[in-house]
């Protein structure tokens, strides 16, 4: 398999100058914990949700070797309910919502930008520091015996009737929130602020417009779960009766504020995939975007509709049928900017120059699974479909299509993508096509069987159920399996590849962009001289004639 | 956002660098002081921003249940002095006067006025805490702290107390998050009045001094929805 | 550079402060002062149910007042406008959204 | 283990709409899904990177094609919308004449109260081909009351009554399950639903019981002494509450509010929250003294007073006419194993 470039000549190594970038620009354990530069604290949240991506995935996997029979024989239910919650609460807060943007977002968006780093430094370290608190209270929490509340902590369940580590956990996720909106913060100031001479609005690249998105959907719905948290911790420690019915309060308030950032924060799971979808689909098709500006503004319009929809959470939670029907309504809405891009992509396809490398594998992978993930989130907005399938397996499924189908596909299609870029080694790429089919066939095999065992009845979180449901639970848990085997296989050959890699060029894809305008690793302040923009965004041929005349000078 | 206003900012950015003098607070990775001033305003908005939602959660959780036991509100109000709560309102918007002031003395680099004006709003926030204390201290001593230690009984309607309670749970959840915020902000206060002192501040550099004051007026501003919701119903 | 549009106004260096009279910050205190008496005047008369909806509008004034010249942002780039009115437009929607569930719980079917 | 379903029993009247729609969905974003997968393959074999396109040709997009994927999905995703409200609609309908049946949601069992005064835990039995309406509330956390066999659903709020209504369309025996999560047992908290028969269900309503459960609230208002204040004398302390439910009830306030299950709920619980105009707030509360089994024959109680007829519905009235046959409908066999708690037990003290 070549690394195919379109004409080797622009992209030659300025070779004395390169041999000093961020990785070897200082030695030592405090040269990392004490850094100020982006790219290295991108490493560092690289190695975390990692670390907690492997923890929430064993968690996942006890639970289908749980459900491979009926009758709940392999842990107690009070094991199997803190297995789903730990799976939920790492995965999310810890993996899903920094996974994209703090690792790629913080190593790429500031060299896409020209910038030789985000806005504010020393809060983006801080940010990361209050990741890892929030974080090892998580870990104190699993160590010492878990939380067994599910990951939405619903409200009389978690305050008065669960004896285990309540208080600790939401500690933890609403020190964790404030770090995911220093993050936002840091995001939304560098692109405003921070972009290189010439680098217009129209001329972003598309995962800086999606980045933008996210970030602003942080910035606003974060602090409101973290003002419902501490109402649950004000309740859950004085015992007064903020959400409790035997007190007063009303558990569907609960609902609602809790829903208000929940919602929006499937968006802050799925907009930074479609971040990464985009920039791999142009470098993959060598191709323009189809529509550029409608799935630039789709995701500013996904941020602002995804606010308007949190109540479909709740259609049988005794809401109003009145609300129900508004927010049906707004639901729909929300669909048809995320079916624009879908067929953005496909559209950029045609007539294009398609690689069949990692990236793009995983890409196809995306926009499939996506779509399912996408229209089965239809079912789910029906009313009348609702009421039956919700808290089913059906929903499960519908959202490990978005976040396992959508996210973490886009996720290791980025991790392939700027590989060589972040390490300066290229990965194996056979290895990386086995692993991209395995993750494909594993994941469908683990979810698609989720759907119809929901539809027959099985609800969700059921550490027993009938003895109808178990043929297609064992089929979802020999699917996992594969899927393992599909998450593994890149953690072996990446590190692998750190040593015994092939040398990556500055541009090894030949695509467009400023982070393939500086040398892999990137310098220490990014680029050796400011950048200045005069392409538009995957414009190849004027991103190739200015790549020779710098050269030439 | 329209896309006029999104490009309009594009102006910033796009500026030619490269200029001679280097200001000793201006980081490596702006290009100048102009550039780090409006970078770190910005992000002092956006942070605003992100307490507006932050306190507008729990307002709005006032709000349902104020609709839902009107007759508890009104009891629990009573159960405030809002002669206290009025002068201490005074006090704290005294106090955004002086950090108005404040920053007013750091654009024109008046390093004593400066330092002053940061002192008086450190006093003023000081007291509003200490009068806030004060009334903790009185509602604690008469049982009217939620949870546990919550032994008041309404006289004339006892099947208003577990309302109440509600009340009073929302009264110290809302102050009790208002002084905090104030508690950090007389920190940062104390750091800045070091720096002003030293006459780190001028017509170039006065950005921190600016946050701060955004800063301040924000705990006011939520200070003025809280004097008529929690004293005044 | 050629799509740079209306860079004019940026001169790459720190623009001048633009510094307010001193008069302006006593007027808007007094102004302020003001208001809280009027508060405190008001919710001693009984309006009924306008009486909430009074204090709330004067605390609205009030905040208003405190953004606009306390916070500078009369003066302030459209950025900043922006980011204000959404926080709040967002904060609108919770609260809208959320009461359109209360509000019309109790209506009937058919 | 070699049962395969891909759908649950179709067993209500709704059932067939839900799979109706269900099935529609399924086909039209089939085809959809389907087309976008052939289109990518198609495009990524075709397009595939050789010598000759290096570099991607560029076309101009046809902006109408923006407007035609923007603007068709739009109207059928509202065409959906429409459909599923349609439906949500006839879901949460109440029929009028439907069987009142009370149930209450605890830490890990279900407790059906039938108006003759049967209780049942985690099993119901319900005539086939009639609507039977459910009030239920929780005791403790949120449960939620599904029967996936008539593909409805609802959470079980301990705040407040909720309402749910079916009508069985097939005798048989169908799955209940908890569908929020409620802490340890949640995956326990299950049971079955027994659609019979008219002439089944009648030999079992016959099974025995304490009397109707509105008999049973009348001997709970005396014993919390209610009757003291509400009587139809002028001049009583509380208002006369025959002939109260369902009305629409002036408040002191000058609100007025219609007394439904939960305007009743709240009265006895929390009675200071809306005081019936012409009336002091004197009564004192409830809270913590009633259980929610007894409210639920208080507000049976309640319901009955001032009609003329003594029993809320139609249904209880040829009890003496069918004869006793001994034993009630045999206990559900099968997951009964499973499920200790499962016993059928009419008009029988827990």
């Amino acid at each position: 398999m070549t690394s195919t470039t379109i004409d080797d000549a622009p992209f030659i190594e300025p070779s004395t100058r390169a041999r000093r970038n961020y990785l070897n620009d200082e030695y030592g354990v405090l040269s990392w914990l004490l850094t100020k530069d982006h790219k290295r604290i991108a490493i560092l949240y690289l190695f975390s949700v990692t670390i907690f991506f492997v923890v929430g995935g064993i968690f996942a996997f006890l639970m289908r070797l749980e459900l491979l029979t009926p009758e709940g024989d392999m842990f107690t239910s009070d094991t199997y309910n803190k297995l789903f919650t730990l799976h939920g609460i790492v995965m999310i807060f810890f993996f899903l919502i920094p996974a994209i943007p703090a690792v790629m977002g913080n190593f790429i968006l500031p060299i896409m930008l020209g910038a030789k780093d985000l806005a504010f430094p020393k809060l983006n370290l801080l940010s990361w520091y209050i990741y890892m608190i929030g974080g090892t209270l998580g870990v104190i929490v699993i160590i010492t015996g878990g939380v067994d509340t599910g990951w939405t902590f619903y409200t009389p369940f978690s305050t008065q009737y669960s004896n285990t580590k309540v208080f600790l956990t939401t500690l933890g996720a609403f020190i964790t929130g404030f770090s995911s909106i220093l993050t936002g913060l840091n995001f939304l100031v560098t692109i405003h602020r921070m972009r290189a001479p010439g680098l217009t609005w129209y001329r972003l690249p598309l995962f800086v417009w999606s980045m933008y998105a996210t970030s602003v959907v942080i910035m606003l719905a974060t602090p409101v779960l973290a003002i419902t948290l501490v109402l649950l911790m004000v309740e859950r420690v004085l015992q007064v009766g903020i959400f409790d019915p035997a007190l007063g309060g009303d558990p569907v308030l609960y609902q609602h504020m809790f829903w208000f950032y929940s919602h929006p924060a499937v968006y802050i799971m799925i907009l930074p995939g479609m971040a990464v979808i985009s920039e791999c689909v142009a470098a993959f098709t060598r191709k323009k975007i189809f529509g550029y500006k409608f799935v630039a503004f789709s995701s500013l319009a996904i941020a602002f509709l995804g606010f308007l929809v949190w109540a479909h959470h709740m259609f049988v939670a005794g809401i109003s049928v009145y609300a129900a029907m508004i927010f049906s309504f707004l639901t729909m809405l929300v669909a048809v900017p995320s079916a624009i891009k879908v067929f953005n992509w496909t559209a950029t396809m045609y007539k294009a120059s398609v690689s069949w490398q990692t990236p793009m594998l995983y890409v196809m992978g995306f926009i499939g699974l996506f779509t399912i993930g996408g229209v089965t989130g239809l079912f789910l907005g029906a009313l009348g479909v609702d009421v039956h399938v919700h808290d089913s397996y059906f929903v499960v499924a519908h959202f490990h299509y978005i976040m396992v189908g959508g996210t973490i596909m886009a996720y290791m299609a980025g991790i392939h993508y700027w590989w060589p870029k972040i390490t300066g080694r290229m990965y194996p790429e056979w290895w990386g096509r086995l692993s991209a089919m395995l993750v494909f066939v594993g994941f469908n095999l683990t979810f698609f069987p989720q759907f119809l065992v929901g539809y027959v009845g099985m609800p969700r979180r059921y550490h027993a159920y009938a003895p109808e449901f178990q043929v297609l639970n064992v089929l979802s848990t020999a699917g996992a399996t594969v899927l393992a085997a599909g998450y593994l296989l890149p953690m072996i050959y990446l590190f692998w590849s750190l040593k015994f890699g092939r040398k990556a060029g500055t541009n090894p894809w030949g695509a467009v962009g400023l982070e393939w305008a500086t040398t892999s690793p990137p310098p220490k302040e990014n680029f050796h001289e400011t950048p200045v923009v005069t392409w538009d965004a995957y414009d190849y041929p004027a991103f190739l004639k200015a790549m020779r005349e710098t050269q030439h000078v | 956002m329209s896309d006029a206003t999104l490009s309009h900012n594009a102006e910033h950015a796009a500026e030619p660098h490269g200029h001679a003098h280097h200001h000793p607070f201006l980081q490596h990775h702006f290009e100048d002081m102009g550039q780090q001033h409006e970078a770190s305003t910005l992000g002092m908005w956006f942070f605003v921003a992100q307490e507006i939602l932050f306190f507008g959660g729990i307002f709005c959780a006032y709000f349902i249940y104020r609709a839902m036991y009107p007759a508890a509100w009104a009891a629990g109000s009573k159960l405030q002095h809002w002669e206290i709560g009025a002068a201490n309102t005074v006090v704290l918007i005294g106090s955004s006067l002086t950090m108005a002031l404040a920053v007013w003395g750091a654009q024109g680099a008046r390093r004593k006025f400066t330092t002053l004006m940061l002192v008086l709003t450190l006093l003023l926030g000081g007291i509003f805490v200490g009068v806030k204390g004060y009334e903790y201290a009185e509602h604690i001593h008469h049982g009217q702290f939620p949870g546990s230690m919550f032994t008041y009984v309404h006289a004339q309607d006892p099947a208003l107390t577990r309302g109440i309670e509600l009340f009073m749970t929302f009264y110290f959840t809302m102050t009790g998050l208002h002084a905090l915020h104030m508690v950090i902000g007389a920190g940062l206060l104390l750091y800045f009045i070091r720096r002003a002192w030293r006459g780190d501040f001028g017509h170039e550099y006065y950005s921190p001094i600016e946050i701060m004051g955004l800063y301040w007026h924000f705990v006011d501003i939520v200070w003025i929805f809280l004097f008529p919701l929690l004293y005044l119903v | 550079m050629a799509h740079q549009p209306d860079h004019e106004t940026y001169s790459g260096h720190a623009a001048p402060p633009h510094q307010a009279p001193l008069g302006m910050y006593f007027a808007v205190f007094g102004a302020l002062m003001v208001l809280t008496v009027l508060t405190v005047w008001v919710s001693r008369i009984d309006l009924g149910a306008m009486n909430t909806a009074v204090a709330m509008a004067i605390a609205v004034v009030k905040a208003l007042v405190v953004i606009l010249w306390f916070m500078h942002v009369i003066h302030s780039p459209r950025l900043t406008w922006i980011v204000v009115i959404c926080s709040f437009l967002w904060l609108a929607v919770l609260f809208v959204l959320t009461f359109s569930d209360y509000l019309t719980r109790h209506w009937k079917m058919d | 283990m070699n049962d395969f379903p891909l759908f649950p029993e179709q067993a209500s009247s709704v059932s067939p709409l839900v799979d109706g729609l269900y099935l529609g969905l399924v086909a039209i974003t089939g085809v959809v899904s389907l087309l976008i997968w052939i289109v990518i393959f198609y495009f990524a074999i075709k397009y595939r990177r050789r010598p000759d396109n290096e570099l991607a040709q560029e076309q101009e997009p046809p902006a109408i094609l923006e407007m035609t994927w923007t603007i068709v999905p739009l109207v059928i995703f509202i065409g959906i919308f429409i459909a599923g409200a349609w439906l949500f609609f006839r879901i949460n309908a109440l029929p009028a004449n439907a069987i009142e049946i009370y149930a209450t949601g605890r830490q890990w069992m279900w407790k059906f109260q039938h108006p003759t005064g049967q209780r049942e835990i985690n099993t119901l039995h319900v005539p086939v081909n009639r609507p039977v309406k459910i009030t239920m509330a929780s005791e403790d956390v949120i449960h939620s009351l599904w029967f996936p066999a008539f593909r409805v659903k609802a959470d079980v709020l301990p705040n407040r009554f909720r309402t749910m209504w079916f009508e069985a369309t097939k005798p048989g025996k169908y799955h209940i399950f908890c569908a929020e999560y409620c802490g340890t047992l949640h995956s326990g908290m299950i049971g079955s639903v027994i659609v019979m028969d008219a002439v089944a269900y009648q030999r079992w309503l016959a099974g025995g019981s304490e009397g109707s459960l509105a008999s049973q609230g009348e001997k709970l208002f005396e014993k919390y002494a209610c009757n003291t204040c509400h009587t139809s004398t002028s001049g009583a302390r509380g208002p006369n509450l025959a002939g109260l439910y369902g009305k629409t009830r002036q408040l002191a306030d000058g609100s007025s509010v219609v007394a439904d299950e939960n305007y009743i709920r709240e009265s006895i619980l929390n009675p200071q929250a809306k005081i019936a105009a012409g009336f002091a707030p004197v009564m004192p509360t409830f809270q913590g003294q009633v259980s929610e089994d007894d409210l639920i024959r208080l507000l049976a109680y309640v319901r009955t007073m001032g009609v003329e007829q003594p029993v809320a519905t139609p249904v209880e009235s040829p009890q003496s006419a069918i004869e006793s046959t001994g034993a009630p409908a045999a206990p559900a066999d099968g997951r009964a194993e499973a499920q200790p708690t499962s016993t059928t037990t009419p008009g029988n003290q827990e």
